[in-house]
């Protein structure tokens, strides 16, 4: 049965700070775009959309889901980016028994010590973009590294993965600066990465704190000394701040590009035009694909429970312009290709947001951390 | 002297005594009732954490004169003891709120023994560093686990019978934590110390030259104050089962004297009223995305501009007719 | 140990940046009378008084209160010895009624001072004292006013109560007189006398009428140093003084 | 500068001059009037007003009504700096030295309106002290030194018309004599001054007239040469 | 290679230089903060905020109209100069009798507006400044590749900085702003027109950041939240130096910036808090910053 007769959807995420742009309001207009192309109603009962701020603050966030079960009776929350607001939302809704479809964040402790029955990670983690990232350049020589991290979890994560894949293929570490969150100047990180010699700079951090690095780097003249730049969490959205004359060049793992074929291309006409111009990412597609996912799901059972939508969407196969034949595993993870990206030169693109030469397109399985790996209790 | 009383009531809470009176029974009675009137019964325990700190934060900055622009550390702080003591060392939530209060408490002495001689916004600013100091160690240290704070604390039951799981038993709790510390600071400010503090905010060389060892005085009231800001916001990480980065930040530190001057300072009520302004606030714009700090900041000016007295010294105004 | 001096500075000097307000005063106070301090401005009264009751540290010098040597003391202390002092700008609790002015000073040697747990009420029992006191300078009418409606002379007036409230062995008192109508100084003037009885009075003060009737020693600065002391007679007879300080056709 | 003390069209004219503080009125329709060249006080008790009289000419009191004539035009609507430049002089009560000048930036602050004004080193030789301590900060002088320099500074800006409030409120009788003498002098050079004192010993050596302030009115008129016949109703006014 | 505590000597200096560049960042706001608060006895929060707008004020110029830095560098300050003057009139004006704590919370509410309505305009990502090509490229000093632009950001900012110091402490409209904080009426009184000279103090100190800001577009995105995490630092340096201590905040803020440089060697972690360490432990010792003087 459909609680209170209604399909309740709440899109959380960052609507004022860092993750604006590449979660924000575009996923809560992708969330909408899914349901009005699902037709509005989930078996005759109407499907209705809340969206929230929640700052980048665990509480804040935790609290308004909190908030949104007990007193609109929300059925499944959507995207949050920050994993430590991802984290404890987790707890809220496997507690409760609501869907909660990760998009916006990264760490892979969601789908491991923190994993639940009620969530799924659907667009990328931490692990995927190491291996994307780490491997590729290792393979092609980048084999020894030095990493600018932001000194917090996620940061810390991100190194740490990359880290084991670059070791794994023969690289090693030469060292790394932890810099605290969103410090503007990098000059002098940048200059001790410098001073270690490293082929390759990667820098394990996010939103401003990354561009800021990547522009200042230009400006030391880091890349034109030899050394290359490795962004492990990057969005088209920093790219278009940044700039190809700065940018070109850069190497980074997505989970989706919009320029890919005509689908992709098809929905991201329909988003632009709903969101002045601006182009999807990987995260806005993950929401319209994971809420079109989830309703198919309530559609078949009839029944908006967390846990038992969460099963049946892991009994269907995703396949959609986001997504082809992939599978949401028993620890939660949506298991789908990842594709690693360079920046393209000033001169070859076409215009705004034509930013990507896909590479190198990383099958699902060899992307994600292996079920066997996983230390979410709910697998064995 | 009944005249006398009367005088210092006045000032303390509203135009006339009785309306005061009248208020706080109305406030109280609303407070006992509201679960049954189907307001969601979390944010009213928010409301009442919040009220309870910045009543806290008033007694220095209403009664003593002093701003202080660190208490989000005590009541951060506080969060993070009562967290990890309840949920890694398994102690019941009222030892655990305990003993985050007196943590709380003794770190305030340290930041009164430090700052105490210093004044106005030299205060106020020391109080912001040693603050921010706390605030790295909260980053850094292993416990707090860094951004992600103390998630899933759990609530336990009170003096291991009464299961504060249940949405009513634990609002009850929170009532009866928010009324005890409500009444330690409305004695306080009418005890004997309270009016040597009084005086103290007025002229303290005077004070001194009749031989008052006044820093023994502040260093006291900081202490207390501390104590219960600790109180508050150990009852929060028990209702919200979660202590994070957010309460020792220094933005936190800020909202607290925006309560209590949108409330008013120095008025006993204020400070509850403008938590309740801020919150409801907070609560109801979470939806309306990155307009709310536009919509917050505009509040503000209009406050700063308008009824710079807060809500209840307004009225207080109002109510004596000038 | 009753001293024949109540106060003795022995070599007293305060440097400030440089400039030295208080060089080498060795001043004797003598038990039960009352002293003036006088000088052009500038002088150092002023500093004197900040000096002795440890509003200010000496730079170099002595002090001893009852023969014991307080120049490491703090104000808090001193005040607790017995020693108080008032200030030259008045210096009243101006949001505090008449009576809790009093009543502050009156609350502190009875030790509840820190019992934030119990209500004011407790203090009532200090009311009569203090009604008494303000009687003694004649404010009974105002006693529930907040100082601030006061007018200056009064303001003065209630901060000699508030200073006699704590029965001091020796009162200090800075310009009392300073910008005070007729009235009000010979009410004050009497009251000095008055209390004056079984205590100690060391005072500055410019208004030379008020010295010559109250005082019994004078102390005379200039420039920081003593220039000259004695009865009135003596030091407005003295020509130094009269050339430096009361100027020529005075007294 | 108007020549000839006393005669002649009146400089300061107040007609009907009420002031309040809040709701509080304190000035209830004062009536005077200076002559160029003149000294002129105000005698009265504490609170009568003396002060409020003063400020209000200067426009620092911003509720007023009446009207305040200087040479026939009329300042009640101007602001303090207007008036101020039309030639009128304020040495405030509480002396109003800053803190964060040094001495001698207190001295030099009051901009000249007028030429005709004291050179620094007159000041210099009347107020000895103040050369000594030229760099110390204006708060750490003491009371006296004070006041010597608030009188100082406004003798520098040539305004010939001085506003003095209890100048010797708390001075040392010789510095009072000195500062009769400057007095006396600016009255030479044909300064006019309005002069509040309390200590009308003081006064009487230089006024010309006196007026008398009670309760926020000017309620007698004493010429100085007729102050001794007068004596009696003056005890009265003054409670001395 | 010579090493300095562990630390190749080179790298030390490149810290200590990249330490004064970013120290001249802090001494042209601090040095704003300072005479907002030392003239009008405010704590201008929205500082950090009105810093950005400098920058986004370039941005437009270059985008819309086309008009380059060298300009910008003097629009820019007029512009954001023009509507600090419009603050101040309009609202600041009616505080300055009134604690400072009125003051900090009006222009936190403002600099809450002006960085939210920036957001709502061109979110946060932050948009892109290109150096001028004059200053494009840099030199090699042996011990660091120096950035042409850093080097006229230090040089210019050093200019300002002194500029204004001597404007404030040596001349006569110096000395009317600072006795006119203790004591407007009577400055007033003296013939002084007070309410237009605080005007100006503001719209000029504000403008001192709109030219930070444009001094920082090229190095920094320009974003809308670049504001919000400097101002609490600046703060933090004023009060160091003493303040309203116009010499102390240019000192400090060019001391703090070589500090935090040698931090984010040491102990990077700590680098966002160091400067508060420091303001502990200066305001422990010296009650009223390292070149403060007490207030009446
Ligand atoms: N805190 C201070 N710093 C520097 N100089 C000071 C300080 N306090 C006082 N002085 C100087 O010390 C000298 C004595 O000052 P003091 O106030 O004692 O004089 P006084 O005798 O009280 O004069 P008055 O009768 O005018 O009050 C003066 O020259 C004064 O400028
Ligand atoms: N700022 C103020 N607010 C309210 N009332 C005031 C204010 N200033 C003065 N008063 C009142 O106005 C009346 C006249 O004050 P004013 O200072 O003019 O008296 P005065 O004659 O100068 O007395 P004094 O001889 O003490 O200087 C007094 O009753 C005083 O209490
Ligand atoms: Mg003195
Ligand atoms: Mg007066």
């Amino acid at each position: 049965e459909l609680s209170d007769d209604v399909v309740k959807i709440g899109v959380l995420n960052d609507q004022s700070g860092l993750y604006t742009d590449l979660a924000g309001p575009g996923s809560v207009e992708a969330a909408r775009m899914a349901v009005e192309d699902f037709g509005g109603t989930v078996n005759g009962k109407a499907i209705e959309i809340l969206s929230a701020d929640h700052q980048n603050k665990p509480d804040v966030g935790s609290n308004i889901v909190r908030e949104w079960i007990d007193v609109e009776g929300v059925d499944v929350v959507v995207d949050v980016p920050t994993s430590s607001v991802a984290l404890a939302v987790q707890q809220v809704t496997s507690e409760k028994d609501t869907a909660f479809l990760v998009n916006g964040a990264a760490t892979t402790r969601l789908t491991n010590e923190d994993c639940a029955a009620t969530g799924v990670h659907y667009t990328y983690d931490t692990y995927s973009l190491a291996i994307g990232t780490g491997k590729a350049i290792v393979e092609e020589g980048g084999d020894s590294w030095f990493f600018i991290t932001a000194d917090y979890a996620f940061g810390h994560s991100l190194e740490e993965d990359t880290s084991n894949v670059i070791k794994e293929n023969g690289g090693e570490v030469l060292g790394a600066v932890r810099h605290p969150l969103s410090s503007s100047d990098f000059s002098s990180y940048l200059l001790q990465a410098q001073g270690s010699g490293a082929k390759v700079i990667g820098l394990a951090n996010a939103g401003s704190d990354t561009t800021n690095a990547i522009k200042q780097a230009n400006e030391f003249g880091i890349v034109q000394g030899g050394q290359s730049l490795a962004a492990l969490l990057m969005f088209i959205t920093d790219v278009d701040s940044l700039g190809l004359d700065v940018a070109k060049g850069l190497k980074l793992t997505t989970g989706f590009y919009w320029d890919q074929n005509d689908d992709t291309r098809a929905f991201a006409d329909r988003f632009s035009e709903r969101m002045n111009g601006q182009r999807p990412t990987m995260v806005h597609a993950g929401v319209y694909s994971s809420v079109m996912h989830y309703l198919k799901a309530v559609a078949e059972t009839n029944d908006d429970g967390g846990k038992a939508a969460v099963d049946q969407m892991k009994k269907m196969p995703v396949n959609d312009f986001f997504a082809q034949d992939a599978e949401i595993r028993a620890d939660g993870r949506m298991v789908h290709d990842m594709y690693l990206v360079e920046v393209k030169d000033p001169s070859e693109s076409s215009g705004k947001w034509d930013y990507y030469n896909v590479l190198r397109t990383i099958p699902g399985d060899a992307a994600y951390q292996p079920l066997s790996e996983s230390r979410c209790p709910l697998v064995n | 002297m009944t005249t006398l009383n009367a005088r210092t009531e006045t000032r303390a809470i509203l135009g006339s005594p009785q309306a005061g009176y009248v208020l706080t029974g109305a406030v109280a009675l609303f407070v006992l009732a509201a679960p049954f009137l189907g307001i969601y019964p979390i944010f009213l325990m928010k409301l009442l954490c919040f009220a309870l700190f910045a009543c806290a934060f008033n007694l220095m900055l209403g009664y003593v004169g002093l701003l202080s622009f660190g208490h989000a550390s005590f009541f951060g702080m506080a969060a993070y003891i009562t967290g990890h003591t309840v949920k890694v060392w398994g102690l019941t939530p009222e030892l655990g709120i305990i003993a985050g209060a007196l943590v709380a408490a003794a770190l305030g002495f340290a930041f009164g023994a430090l700052a105490i001689r210093r004044q106005g916004i030299y205060f106020a600013m020391i109080t912001l560093a040693l603050a921010q100091m706390v605030y790295f160690f909260s980053v850094q240290a292993p416990f707090t686990h860094g951004e992600d704070g103390i998630q899933g604390i759990p609530r336990g039951a009170f003096l291991g019978l009464v299961d504060l799981g249940e949405t009513l038993n634990i609002y009850y709790f929170v009532v009866a934590v928010f009324a005890i510390g409500f009444f330690i600071v409305y004695r306080t400010i009418h005890s004997p110390f309270g009016q040597v503090l009084k005086a103290i905010r007025e002229n303290e060389n005077r004070v001194i030259s009749l031989g008052y060892r006044v820093n023994h005085f502040k260093i006291a009231a900081f202490t207390l104050s501390a104590g219960l800001s600790g109180l508050a916001g150990a009852t929060k990480s028990i209702v919200f089962q979660a202590a994070t980065l957010t309460d020792v930040h220094w933005t936190m530190s800020g909202e607290v004297v925006l309560m209590t001057l949108l409330g008013g300072m120095g008025t006993i009520l204020g400070p509850i009223v403008g938590a309740g302004v801020v919150i409801s606030l907070q609560n109801y714009l979470a939806t309306v995305g990155s307009w709310v700090t536009v919509i917050m900041g505009a509040i503000f000016v209009i406050c700063v501009l308008t009824f710079r007295r807060g809500v209840v010294g307004e009225l207080a105004r109002i109510l004596r007719g000038r | 140990m009753a001293q024949e001096y109540i106060v003795e500075t022995t070599g007293l000097t305060k440097h400030f940046k440089g400039f030295v307000a208080v060089r080498d005063v060795s001043l004797r106070v003598r038990r039960g009378t009352i002293h003036a301090l006088i000088g052009p401005n500038g002088a150092g009264k002023t500093t004197v008084f900040n000096l002795i009751t440890k509003f200010l540290d000496p730079s170099a010098g002595q002090i001893l209160y009852n023969g014991d040597d307080i120049t490491k003391a703090n104000p808090a202390d001193i005040a607790r010895r017995g020693m108080v002092r008032s200030f030259q700008i008045s210096a009243v609790f101006p949001h505090l009624s008449v009576l809790e002015n009093v009543r502050i000073a009156l609350q502190r040697p009875t030790g509840v001072s820190f019992h934030f747990w119990r209500p004011h009420t407790v203090l009532d029992n200090l009311n009569d004292k203090a009604r008494e006191l303000i009687a003694a300078v004649g404010l009974s009418d105002v006693e529930t006013e907040p100082a601030v409606e006061l007018p200056y002379g009064r303001k003065r007036a209630l901060e000699i109560a508030t200073t006699l409230a704590l029965d001091p062995e020796l009162m200090l008192l800075d310009e009392p007189m300073a910008g005070m109508g007729h009235e009000d100084i010979s009410r004050v003037s009497d009251l000095i006398r008055r209390v004056s009885k079984d205590r100690t009075v060391l005072m500055v003060e410019h208004n030379l009428n008020v010295v010559a009737d109250l005082s019994d020693t004078i102390t005379v600065l200039q420039r920081g140093e003593i220039l000259a002391e004695g009865s009135y007679e003596d030091v407005s007879n003295n020509s130094e003084v009269r050339e430096a300080y009361m100027g020529t056709g005075h007294a | 500068m108007p020549e000839a003390a006393g005669g002649g069209e009146a400089l300061l004219r107040v007609k009907d001059l009420h002031a309040f503080y809040g709701e509080s009125h304190i000035l209830h329709g004062s009536e005077f009037e200076i002559d160029a060249g003149e000294v002129v006080t105000l005698l009265g008790r504490n609170g009568a007003g003396k002060t409020t009289t003063l400020k209000s000419i200067m426009g620092m009191v911003e509720q007023r009504q009446g009207s305040i004539t200087l040479d026939g035009t009329e300042l009640i609507r101007l602001s303090p700096d207007r008036i101020a430049r039309r030639g009128i002089a304020y040495c405030p009560e509480e002396r109003g030295i800053f803190a964060s000048l040094d001495v001698e930036e207190n001295l030099m602050l009051p901009p000249t309106v007028q030429s005709g004004g004291m050179s620094v080193q007159e000041i210099f030789q009347l107020f000895p002290n103040l050369k000594e301590r030229l760099r110390s900060s204006g708060t750490q002088l003491s009371g006296g030194e004070q006041q010597m320099l608030a009188i100082g500074r406004i003798l520098r800006t040539g305004a010939k018309l001085l506003l003095l409030d209890e100048p010797t409120e708390g001075l040392a009788p010789v510095i009072v004599q000195q500062i009769g003498e400057v007095i006396r002098k600016l009255k030479a050079k044909g300064f006019t001054i309005l002069l509040v004192e309390q200590n009308f010993h003081f006064a009487s050596t230089l006024a010309d007239r006196h007026y008398v302030v009670e309760h926020g009115r000017v309620v007698d008129e004493i010429p100085n040469e007729r102050l001794q016949e007068n004596m009696g109703k003056l005890h009265e006014y003054l409670g001395v | 290679m010579t090493e300095l505590l562990g630390v190749p000597a080179p790298v030390l200096f490149g810290q200590l230089l990249l330490g004064l560049i970013n120290g001249s960042f802090y001494a042209l706001l601090s040095l704003g903060l300072a005479v907002i608060f030392g003239m009008l006895n405010v704590i201008n929060f929205a500082h950090g905020a009105l810093y950005m707008t400098g920058a986004f004020v370039a941005w437009f110029l270059l985008n819309y109209l086309g008009i380059g830095y060298w300009p910008a560098l003097i629009l820019a300050p007029l512009v954001v100069g023009a509507f600090g003057i419009v603050l101040e009139k309009t609202m600041l004006s009616r505080l300055y009798k009134l604690d400072h704590l009125y003051g900090l919370l009006l222009t936190f509410g403002l600099a809450l507006i002006i960085e939210g309505l920036f957001r709502n305009a061109y979110g946060v990502s932050g948009q892109p400044y290109p150096i001028p090509s004059a200053l494009q490229g840099g030199q090699n000093l042996g011990f660091m590749f120096l950035p042409t632009y850093r080097g006229w950001v230090v040089v210019a900012s050093i200019i300002v900085c002194f500029g204004t110091w001597f404007l404030v402490e040596r001349t006569r409209f110096g000395a009317y702003l600072r006795a006119a904080v203790e004591n407007q009426e009577l400055v007033r009184a003296f013939g002084i027109n007070v309410p237009l000279l605080m005007t100006l103090a503001y719209g000029f100190a504000v403008a001192l950041a709109g030219f930070a800001g444009v001094l920082a577009a090229p190095i920094y995105q320009v974003n809308p939240l670049m504001g919000q995490d400097l101002i609490i630092v600046v703060f933090a340096i004023v009060v160091i130096g003493g303040l309203g201590s116009i010499l102390g905040s240019i000192v400090t803020g060019l001391g703090i910036g070589v500090v935090e440089g040698l931090t984010k060697t040491f102990y990077p972690e700590a680098s966002a808090t160091v400067v508060f360490l420091i303001m502990a432990i200066v305001l422990a010792l010296r009650p009223h910053g390292l070149f403060g003087r007490p207030r009446a």
